[in-house]
């Protein structure tokens, strides 16, 4: 047992470094440069230009194959070039959805003329793709949505509303899943396309979260025209292409980083007098410590677990559908205690140093324990697939869309 | 046995109630959360008018003289409206404090203007991101001037005076005496500070050689402060309660309304286990709050016990349930739009205010300690 | 608000204590009762004889009507004078399930002259009954039972199996429920029954718990022949009797005393050095230790609003409906921490006081939350009767009960 | 990045599993729990035979001289079948005091012993109710002779020898000394004792004027017997995942078999995340248990973090899945005839052995305060 790369990936990684060095700027303070990257208002040209280096040198989609611009590499190598990354000053996060989950959809299902257009453009970070998959009504059960995409002549007209779509007021092209044939049931009435959000008739409006930030949208169709070219995959396979697309989501590997943790918490603990002395030595605060130091480490290693299985060129077990499940509330908790070891001074966002960072993060993860599937849509996922116990009773499953109450 | 409140309480209870209802719905307190407003006025001058700030002030300095029962019903309307009045700084901290440890001139000359709502006060102890204790109160006291820095203050800007907990010299617990402060004075600056719930504002108060007198005795601010967060733990469980209350109804509600695959969200297990979570917590947070009060009327030998199990429980069923209402409604629950926040985060001002859950819990078992021994 | 009787209720509480003065001895000290008790070979014995004398007196079931041995009280003054009694040493326990729920069953469905005959005996502790619901395929889900009843003539022939059945092996009488239509879905084909558990056919074997005790019983029957007398209700409405029964249940008020609580695990916490002295000063345990006395004393608190409801003559509200969830976890996890502040020794039965006990409740809560209605069965009940939240989807509801898988 | 045990190691295991499904199904941990044997000698002479109690000694010693990888599998193995022998008393907590601190003539003496399974030892640290200290140490040991008693001593019946921990005189820590006595001679008697597990015997020890000798050095008990339980820690936690994980599958296996309200329990969310927490605490459990096995092979600088967070998750996950196994189960599955019951007495003489989880928790921010200032 040990954490050495192979002598492979320990070439690569060398190699990485190197291009990087050369390349970007190494950061000092990790949490300094969070902050600088987000407040930065051209934040999205310089990723941009970011993306197109990493294109051009061949490691913005290492996994992908080589007519495409990847280098047909192992997920292992990519997740060691994100390692590597992450220890640089660099413009992140606006084409994850893109070329993690639109572009590959686009690969099992669009033409080659199509894939020669829109390939490069995404991997260079010159054409923004996002996800129009949830709606108000069709949050957890995404087979249940509503837009209605109707034949007309050789073109399809969309009508209805989606929601959630991260990125949609930067995009320049999205995946939409709209349903076909409501007479039929859910799943099987679905389609899907691509289109340009540029398109008349699509309008995008942002959500404010009760974070206060807004980095998802509404997105609005009205009679919105495209041609049947732009279909992808049959008429009436649209959860099928939903799948991969939702199946590329999974493959990613990683944690929210950049949070406040175990350490943060013990230097606050330290650093606070309760009556008894300073809250690092209070056997309570010391227990919950102790506890979230633990599934802190849990999951890091649950984490090299899914890298080990990946190094040796295997499919990763089910460990790592553990992860969001522990961090969210984890994260939700510490906040709260921060908080209280503050004392009554614990809801003031100013004065103390982090002090704003678990309030953040209490409310944030109030928000981390839904995103991306609820604390109970993954523990249904987990005693499904991994436990192997039976569904639910699916009242929905056999019914007409349009028969459903 | 009589546990439980009279007729003519849950009569007032209904009262409140539909007044908070009608006039203090959730986009008022969604006005003040996204305003500048200190705090709803109309609400407040509408609660001052339903006599609620003179409840429990004797009929001799113009007020109700009614029972602490009356004030503990109220109480959890206003928590179930989450209602951006000063309740808990003035109808509860600064009105008890006066009570507790007035002089007579005290008491004759604010009681009547909290009664009538002429006045609103306040209670300032804490001195920024430190359990407050006497030995890290830096605020000081002497010759009839204060100095010093309180913050956060809860309703600190509107509020007509404050009762400020400083050092005055002495040793130990003895080292803190509570003094009554105008804050509209010259030697008083004030500053709104932001926090996670701004529907509720909260202040920073700078004295510099302020113009103070003392309330009760020197060297018996600790003391009495102990009495009087006593007193109000008891009462803001019941705001708590109804806070919890509200978040659980407002999670039921949309249980029953989102369908997820094809039934209502609150068919699955997922769901209605939770949501029985929230009610147990409920149901034990609300028989522990009514022995509180039952220990603010009777004799009150037991009233240390009674409020700090009240709080605990009052403080967790709140917490829970705020949480809980949010993860219910999913996504549409952590939007800015929706009502769920406005509970979330006064859980958490309701929780630290008077001190959090593990100091109350050590404090607990301190007085069952004591009560054991006796 | 108070904790006083009304004049009434302290006139009927003078007037049971001066009863019970002059009957029974008063105890000394709780748990040494509570132990000599159950070590008593005689024990039932003895509790017919003190139940007879009871019911001479008028107290073996206060409400109800006078024609049964009862005195028409309040169910208040029944809770006064099981206070007034759990303060003398008498035996107890071998008539509740008779008295509260056989009988009361019989009152709604047997004919007068067969209430002539069993009221009494029942009421005087000459004639113990047991309720033979539940079976192994049929335990949450009572109306699941396939014991059948075959009419034959004038008579009726039970073959199956019932199991968890309290006190079967000092009974003299059961009430049985048994499918007789197993044609139509499973509520409807049900008809209940009473019957001498000295009928031929009739077999009860004891059930060794987890703890080492045998309470329950498995019973069988094999070809056991009783007229259509015996029957309670109408053929087919066996639910509804059945839900008679439960309903009765249901009107106790009370919690499983004379265990160790909050009081008891203090004194273990200050007679405990942990490594930074006595465990009463830990926080840890200053933590859970409030957390119980919040639980015990809301548990209480709740009781007592009940009893208020009571008292005022009013239906109680469904508060008490929390008081197994909370008490069999909390038991559970008293009984795990005491077990930790002993230390490696805190497995052993001997050495500790009360080091048994907490053992022994450690044990007996892994069984408090299955009896009676497990935590997830109440908790299905808390959403459903008192939030109002929809039934789970029934499969079973409408299909007959010999064509479910 | 290798962060998994190799292909041999794999082999090893599913080895000892098979020999385990087959030697020691569940009816035998009934037989001995029901009966009077110490252990399951059949079950524990077949392990010997696969050579398990040689694995971690050195061949020099008549041992396998394997890596402490290999015991961990074992010892999941043993945890899964929650098998009845004297494992965690002498295969590791003996045999890792004698390679930790016995001289040269010990092991000589006694490790080809242990290796060939002609003999087994204990560890014998507690003297009754009590988390163990050295200023609660009463058993004294001077002159070659050792007095006292020792309660409970896990597989005290039957071994060979015992290392005790014992009084030697000095000061604070430095009070105590481990101490290797024979336990075949006339000054020791010995005397079973009732546990919550009695599949796992345990036993009191009165030591009258035994001959014995020390084991390492005078004054250095308590720190060798903190190294050896950070050790035994790691093994233990493997022992607790293989147990949680056997009463989870057991759990799960019952949800998909028994129905009510015409489905598989197994189909309700309650059930369904139950298990899956189960699940969660087991992956929390098992990773955290993988670094302290890699604690134990590569230079070990950071065993004792990661033995204690390895316990602390290891205990953790046992005791949910052992108690949540039997709720699963509803009433069956508190009967005496039901499995369930094993893993749920097993769960917490796992958990208390070495100190229970809050010690172990406390211990653990005691270190990651040392590491952070280094």
């Amino acid at each position: 047992m040990d954490f050495n790369d192979t002598p492979e990936e320990a070439a690569f990684r060398k190699e990485v470094r190197a291009w990087l060095e050369a390349n970007a700027t190494r950061k000092s303070d990790d949490k300094q440069s969070f902050r600088a990257r987000n407040d930065d208002p051209n934040l999205l040209e310089k990723a941009k230009a970011w993306q197109a280096k990493k294109a051009a040198a061949g490691y913005a989609r290492i996994t992908w194959p080589k007519e495409y611009g990847g280098r047909g590499g192992t997920p292992i190598l990519q997740v060691i070039y994100q390692q590597e990354e992450s220890s640089y000053l660099v413009p992140l996060g606006f084409f994850d959805i893109g070329l993690g989950m639109c572009i590959p959809t686009m690969m099992a299902y669009a033409t080659p003329e199509q894939l020669t257009r829109y390939v490069k453009p995404a991997l260079y970070g010159e054409e923004v793709w996002c996800q129009l998959f949830s709606e108000p009504a069709a949050g957890s059960d995404v087979a249940g949505i509503r837009t209605r995409a109707e034949r007309d002549g050789n073109d399809w007209v969309i009508n209805g509303q989606k929601v959630w779509t991260s990125g949609a007021h930067y995009s320049d092209y999205g995946i939409i899943i709209t349903r076909t044939d409501p007479s039929v049931p859910k799943h099987q009435g679905l389609t899907m396309f691509f289109l340009s959000m540029k398109t008349p008739g699509v309008e995008v409006r942002p959500i404010k979260q009760m974070s206060g930030g807004a980095n998802f949208n509404e997105v609005f169709f009205t009679n919105v025209r495209i041609p049947d070219s732009q279909r992808l995959g049959k008429v009436g396979e649209g959860w099928k292409a939903a799948l991969t697309t939702l199946m590329n989501e999974r493959l990613a590997v990683g944690l929210p980083s950049g949070g406040l943790d175990v350490d943060e918490l013990m230097e606050l603990a330290r650093d606070t007098e309760l009556e008894d002395g300073p809250a690092i030595r209070n056997q309570q605060v010391r227990g919950k410590l102790a506890e979230w130091y633990v599934q802190q480490q849990g999951l890091r290693f649950t984490r090299y677990r899914t890298l080990t299985a990946l190094s040796k060129g295997q499919t990763p077990g089910p460990e790592s559908s553990i992860i969001k499940i522990v961090a969210a509330s984890k994260m939700q908790d510490m906040g709260a205690l921060a908080m209280e070891l503050m004392g009554p001074a614990g809801i003031m966002k100013e004065e103390v140093p982090n002090a704003a960072g678990f309030q953040a993060q209490w409310i944030a993860a109030a928000g981390f324990r839904i995103a991306g599937g609820t604390d109970e849509i993954l523990r249904n996922i987990v005693a499904e697939r991994v436990l192997g116990l039976p569904q639910d009773v699916r009242v929905d499953k056999d019914v007409p869309f349009n028969k459903l109450k | 046995m009589n546990f439980d409140f009279s007729d003519d309480q849950k009569l007032l209870k209904e009262q409140v109630r539909k007044f908070l209802a009608d006039k203090c719905p959730t986009k008022v307190v969604r006005r003040v959360l996204d305003g500048n407003e200190t705090h709803a006025d109309e609400v407040w001058k509408g609660l001052v008018e339903l006599g609620v700030p003179a409840t429990t002030i004797p009929e001799a300095y113009g007020g109700l003289g009614l029972s602490p029962l009356e004030l503990c019903v109220i109480a959890e309307e206003v928590g179930r409206a989450a209602a951006p009045v000063p309740f808990d700084s003035s109808v509860v901290l600064a009105t008890e404090a006066l009570k507790l440890a007035g002089t007579e001139a005290q008491k004759v000359k604010w009681l009547p203007l909290l009664a009538s709502g002429e006045a609103t006060g306040t209670v300032a102890v804490a001195e920024g991101p430190e359990p407050p204790r006497p030995r890290n109160t830096r605020t000081t006291f002497g010759g009839g001037r204060l100095n010093g820095k309180k913050v956060p203050v809860i309703d600190g800007e509107a509020a007509s005076f404050a009762i400020v907990l400083a050092n005055t010299g002495g040793q130990g617990e003895r080292a803190v005496s509570l003094v009554l402060v105008d804050l509209e004075q010259a030697g008083v600056s004030r500053r709104r500070v932001e926090t996670v719930d701004p529907a509720r504002k909260h202040a920073e108060l700078v004295f510099n050689d302020a113009a103070a007198e003392l309330l009760g005795a020197e060297g018996e601010g600790w003391r009495t402060l102990e009495r009087l967060y006593d007193t109000a733990a008891v009462y803001l469980a019941f705001a708590q309660v109804g806070g919890a209350e509200a978040a659980m109804w407002m999670a039921r509600d949309y249980a029953l309304q989102r369908q997820a695959f094809g039934r209502q969200i609150g068919s699955y297990q997922a769901i209605k286990h939770k949501l029985a979570d929230c009610y147990v917590k409920l149901e034990l947070a609300r028989s522990n709050a009514y022995y509180g009060a039952m220990m603010l009327t009777d004799d009150g030998a037991d009233l240390p016990l009674a409020a700090a199990a009240a709080r605990i429980a009052a403080t967790d069923a709140y917490d829970f349930a705020a949480k809980e209402n949010i993860q219910t409604h999913g996504g549409i629950g952590f939007t800015w739009e929706a009502d769920t926040q406005f509970h979330y985060r006064r859980s958490r001002v309701l929780a630290l205010g008077l001190g959090g859950p593990m100091a109350w819990k050590d404090k607990l078992v301190t007085r069952l300690e004591q009560k054991n021994v006796t």
